[in-house]
């Protein structure tokens, strides 16, 4: 038996379920020395801006317990060289090309969406509702439904390609976030982005981390991102994209057991780069293992 | 595609108090240039849990070197690995240096002498070796590198072998006059040392930096160091910089 | 130099500021064969209420990457016996008692609130927002200004003790929900409570925690925790309780230079049960090697 | 206050494939009763996160004995440890078996005999024990349980030795008439046979039961079972509990 893999987004077939997390695998290229990119489901590339964007002062990163704090600051190359000098390298590649992307307030996200939307090789957009603008209104479009509300219709009604949005768990009720986005025409949720955190040195009283604070991410939050998974799959009817802390393909099932469509592997490449490709052949071990003869039959089939 | 993979540990021993010299056995085929690293990570247990890098020590048929000193618990525990002991190692990683044309000066402060050293030894009698260390305890691999080197220079802070002083003095009243190109390793005050002698002069120096590191292949974005071209990726932009790209 | 260790919440004096995180160190008694409860600053006791509760179905606990999920259900043995059996041996020791309670309903928050106020031999009280009743309104309290400013000021205004509130972290601005807590006169907030989360048997396709979801703590959490408390502390007067994955005197010395008077240590108990004598003295040790010569000199004292 | 200790291994080896018996040396004054248990935890490291609780095997004077198999990481783990490696030790914890007053039926399933060999081997001679395995090669200690216990019946599942079947059948045919207290610790399935068998008469019959836990001392509230008196927690009421108190 070879267990069917493929799932899909609207109208976007995946050859299997397996991701990669925006920001964990840059450009999807800096892996190709150890993944054979065809294999993977998708990539989701790093956050994507219209123009290039330096991002946070360094320390940037330091490890904690079974996890790591980044605040990257969503340092990228901007549209023009993505579109340049990674996308063509991409597109050899046969596996879904997804831009995780981002504005400093919503007419920019709104162009670049655009931009984006009429790209050649692009297979789906993803929508990173953290604005990193600090004096933008839209800074809160996370965290408001309100805000999130706008920002997604807006979006959507000028995009035709599949729209995922991306989620932030800083908030009391994140079904209630994705409800939203299905509302508003989001043909996929993926969640969770990293939760804010801090580490500090205690010698120089200062923080590790150069913006103070960060994002924590990394199998330390698994229990929490498989929670959101649960509650949000339970909400809306739109496909789930589930990750935080996959290390394993015995992770990712229970995140697929939990309601997720799709999987991402995210900070985990970073400590074995060649996770994506276990979790895929894990998955379809445990299917043949178990006679499942379609992912599909367990996507959300938690015994409650 | 096997820059990932377990290698089994030969040997790991203590060399000095708290330096030690970790030999692996690798089926690995990657062959590494000087100034290069691996990422080590060892077992499967998630604490600590990013992987530590270290500069390829020596590296010669399906043999593997680093040394490292004990700072915090990573290394702690890599000190604690027994022969035949698996590890998880990710590399060849970086740039590496500059290959030399013909003799060149090194300048290795305290550990650093663990990015110089196979590029010493991968050019006899070439380099012109400026080594401090803070006394002669510290002092390692005195026999093979002036075996290796063309000229050695040892400078201790406390004078207890060769130079006393900082040995940025000894390089800067012995080594700046050879007017050949810079290799330097050491701590990041010693690497400003070096940046302010050479200030204005012609001479080509390349400098390995070290910057925390989750991902070590470019794609996390989390060991930039500033440079005068904006922020560039320890891990892939370098480790080694031409000193006159950092902002010291 | 014998370095001055003694903190306050309101006129009650801590000896030092490291207590136990409730739920973690039973009724202090059960640590007693491990630790010599008077070297402690204060001993929080495990949730109580006006009659004993039963708790959640097992399996109740389950390990996770450097954490651990819990869904104990606030089994406890109710105020009359606490007062009968456990409360006299309490007394016995010099520390701090404080107890930790919660109700089904707002009445019943007073009215045990107002039974603890009147006991000998309890220092202080910690009101634990999360309501356990999921038919009551007040469920809603830890995570809904509204109610946990009715809920602080109706206890408030009926005891004399001081009051702390324990905060959950699922809210989107913790800091909001301390600040409304100063305002109704709470004299010190603790945090944080567990994170919700949950973790799967991908054989069984069940949770491993029998009410399916259970709350995180451990190491695990503690970059949220810390992030959490220097919010909070930037955003009230009142002193600040941290705690959330701490296991070493170096992890209590962050939460202390991010703004905590007093420190709690909770599911680090579990793995070391000496934890909190290594924290007292660790924190000693390293005031003396910073020659600082109070520990208050220390809080809050990040250089940003 | 010495209940919570580090202990050195003196020696850690594989009785049968995943079954282990490990050694440790400790300064702990701490006596144990037969039926009590420590939590074990390898290092400071947090992943595995929490000790693992295992039966005293033995307790005589300095030395302290576990026999365990390896179920998952935590297991695994600590059979990787070397001997000279230290180890974090709690206990011992729990009540323990009532002390049998005369001659008393033992009735063990697989690794079961962990919980009671300490006791078979506390009252020489005292012991009726029915020892049930998968097969043969499953067996452990034959010749040490022959000579402590009165009379020793060992089943196998296969039939490879002693009697062809369960350790209860065996028992209901040869040891419920001789009308003696019962110890016995073994798979939940035995457990409930077990009760399905004693069930209305009037023998003692006392069993350790199992349950994840964290605490290990009755803080946690993680580790309780149902009872016919409430939930009650394993690692202090327990982790021996009269059959007749426990819904099965
Ligand atoms: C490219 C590169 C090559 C290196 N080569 C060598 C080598 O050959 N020999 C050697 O002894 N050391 C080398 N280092 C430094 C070595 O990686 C760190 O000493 C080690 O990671 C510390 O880990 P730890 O767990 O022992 O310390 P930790 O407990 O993590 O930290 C102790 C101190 O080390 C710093 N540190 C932690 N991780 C890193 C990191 N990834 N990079 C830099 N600093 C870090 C921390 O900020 C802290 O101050 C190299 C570093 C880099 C970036
Ligand atoms: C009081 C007591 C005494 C015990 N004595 C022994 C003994 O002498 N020898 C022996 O081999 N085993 C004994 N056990 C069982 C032993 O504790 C578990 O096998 C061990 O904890 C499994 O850990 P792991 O990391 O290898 O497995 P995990 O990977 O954690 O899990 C594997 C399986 O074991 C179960 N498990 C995990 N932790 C526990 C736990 N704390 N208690 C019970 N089940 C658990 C899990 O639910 C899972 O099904 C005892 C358990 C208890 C509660
Ligand atoms: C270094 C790093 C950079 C990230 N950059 C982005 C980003 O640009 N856009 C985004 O939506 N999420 C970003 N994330 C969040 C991840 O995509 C993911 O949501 C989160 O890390 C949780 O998954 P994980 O625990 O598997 O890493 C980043 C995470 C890390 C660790
Ligand atoms: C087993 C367990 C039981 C708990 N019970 C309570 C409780 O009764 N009341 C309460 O306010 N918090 C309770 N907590 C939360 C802790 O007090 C603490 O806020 C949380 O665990 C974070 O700290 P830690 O990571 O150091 O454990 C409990 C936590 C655990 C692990
Ligand atoms: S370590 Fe990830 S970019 Fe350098
Ligand atoms: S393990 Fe904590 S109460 Fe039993």
């Amino acid at each position: 038996m070879k267990p069917n893999l493929k799932v899909k987004i609207r109208d976007l077939e995946f050859k299997n379920p397996v991701i990669t997390a925006s920001g964990t695998f840059g450009y999807g290229l800096e892996y190709s020395q150890f993944v054979d990119l065809n294999r993977l489901g998708g990539i989701v590339v790093k956050g994507l801006s219209l123009y290039p964007k330096e991002g946070n002062p360094p320390p940037r990163i330091y490890e904690t317990p079974c996890g790591m704090i980044n605040s990257i600051g969503l340092q990228n190359i901007g549209y023009e060289v993505f579109i340049k000098e990674k996308l063509p390298v991409l597109k050899k590649f046969d596996t879904n090309v997804i831009v995780n992307f981002f504005g400093e307030n919503l007419s920019e996200y709104i162009e670049i969406a655009l931009k984006l939307d009429s790209t050649d090789g692009i297979h789906a957009l993803e929508m990173n509702v953290s604005c990193p603008n600090k004096n933008s209104e839209w800074r809160q479009m996370g965290i408001d439904p309100k805000l999130l509300a706008q920002a997604v219709k807006e979006v959507r009604k000028r995009i035709s390609k599949p729209l995922i949005i991306k989620l932030s768990p800083q908030v009391t009720d994140i079904s209630l976030m994705a409800k939203i986005c299905e509302e508003e025409g989001a043909d996929a949720v993926s969640l969770i982005n990293t939760i804010p955190a801090m580490v500090i040195d205690i010698k120089t009283r200062r923080s590790l981390i150069g913006t103070l604070t960060g994002g924590l991410s990394g199998p330390a939050i698994r229990p929490v991102a498989l929670r959101a998974v649960w509650e949000v799959a339970k909400a809306v009817n739109i496909p789930v994209i589930g990750m935080g802390g996959i290390t394993s393909a015995e992770d990712a099932l229970q995140f697929i057991i939990a309601g997720a469509t799709l999987v991402a592997v995210g900070t985990a490449n970073f400590i074995n780069p060649i996770t994506t490709i276990e979790v895929i052949e894990g998955i379809e071990k445990f299917l043949v293992e178990e006679t499942i003869e379609d992912i599909k039959e367990l996507i959300g089939k938690l015994n409650e | 595609m096997n820059k990932y993979s377990k290698a089994k540990i030969k040997s790991n021993v203590s060399l000095k108090e708290d330096i030690y010299l970790i030999t692996l056995e690798t089926s690995s085929t990657q062959q590494a240039k000087p100034g290069q690293f691996y990422i080590l990570r060892p077992d499967v247990r998630l604490d600590p849990f990013l992987g530590r890098p270290l500069s390829v020590f020596e590296r010669e048929d399906n043999v593997l070197k680093f040394l490292y000193r004990i700072k915090g618990k990573g290394t702690k525990l890599l000190s604690n690995l027994n022969e035949g002991d698996l590890i998880q190692i990710t590399g060849p990683l970086g740039k590496g240096y500059p290959l030399p044309k013909d003799e060149f000066i090194v300048i290795a402060g305290g550990i650093g002498l663990a990015s110089v050293y196979y590029l010493i030894k991968s050019f006899p009698k070439k380099a012109h070796l400026f080594y401090g260390v803070r006394n002669k305890e510290e002092l390692l691999f005195y026999d093979l590198l002036k075996e290796f080197s063309k000229e050695l220079c040892v400078a201790t802070e406390c004078g207890s072998l060769g130079y006393q002083g900082v040995v940025t003095e000894v390089f800067s009243q012995k080594g700046l006059q050879l007017n050949l190109p810079i290799y330097a390793c050491g701590p990041m005050i010693m690497i400003k040392e070096i940046g302010r002698i050479i200030e204005g002069k012609e001479i080509p120096c390349y400098v390995a930096v070290e910057e925390r590191m989750a991902c070590g292949v470019g794609a996390c974005l989390g060991c930039v160091i500033p440079t005068n071209q904006g922020f560039k990726r320890v891990c892939t932009e370098g480790p080694v910089f031409d000193i006159k790209e950092l902002i010291l």
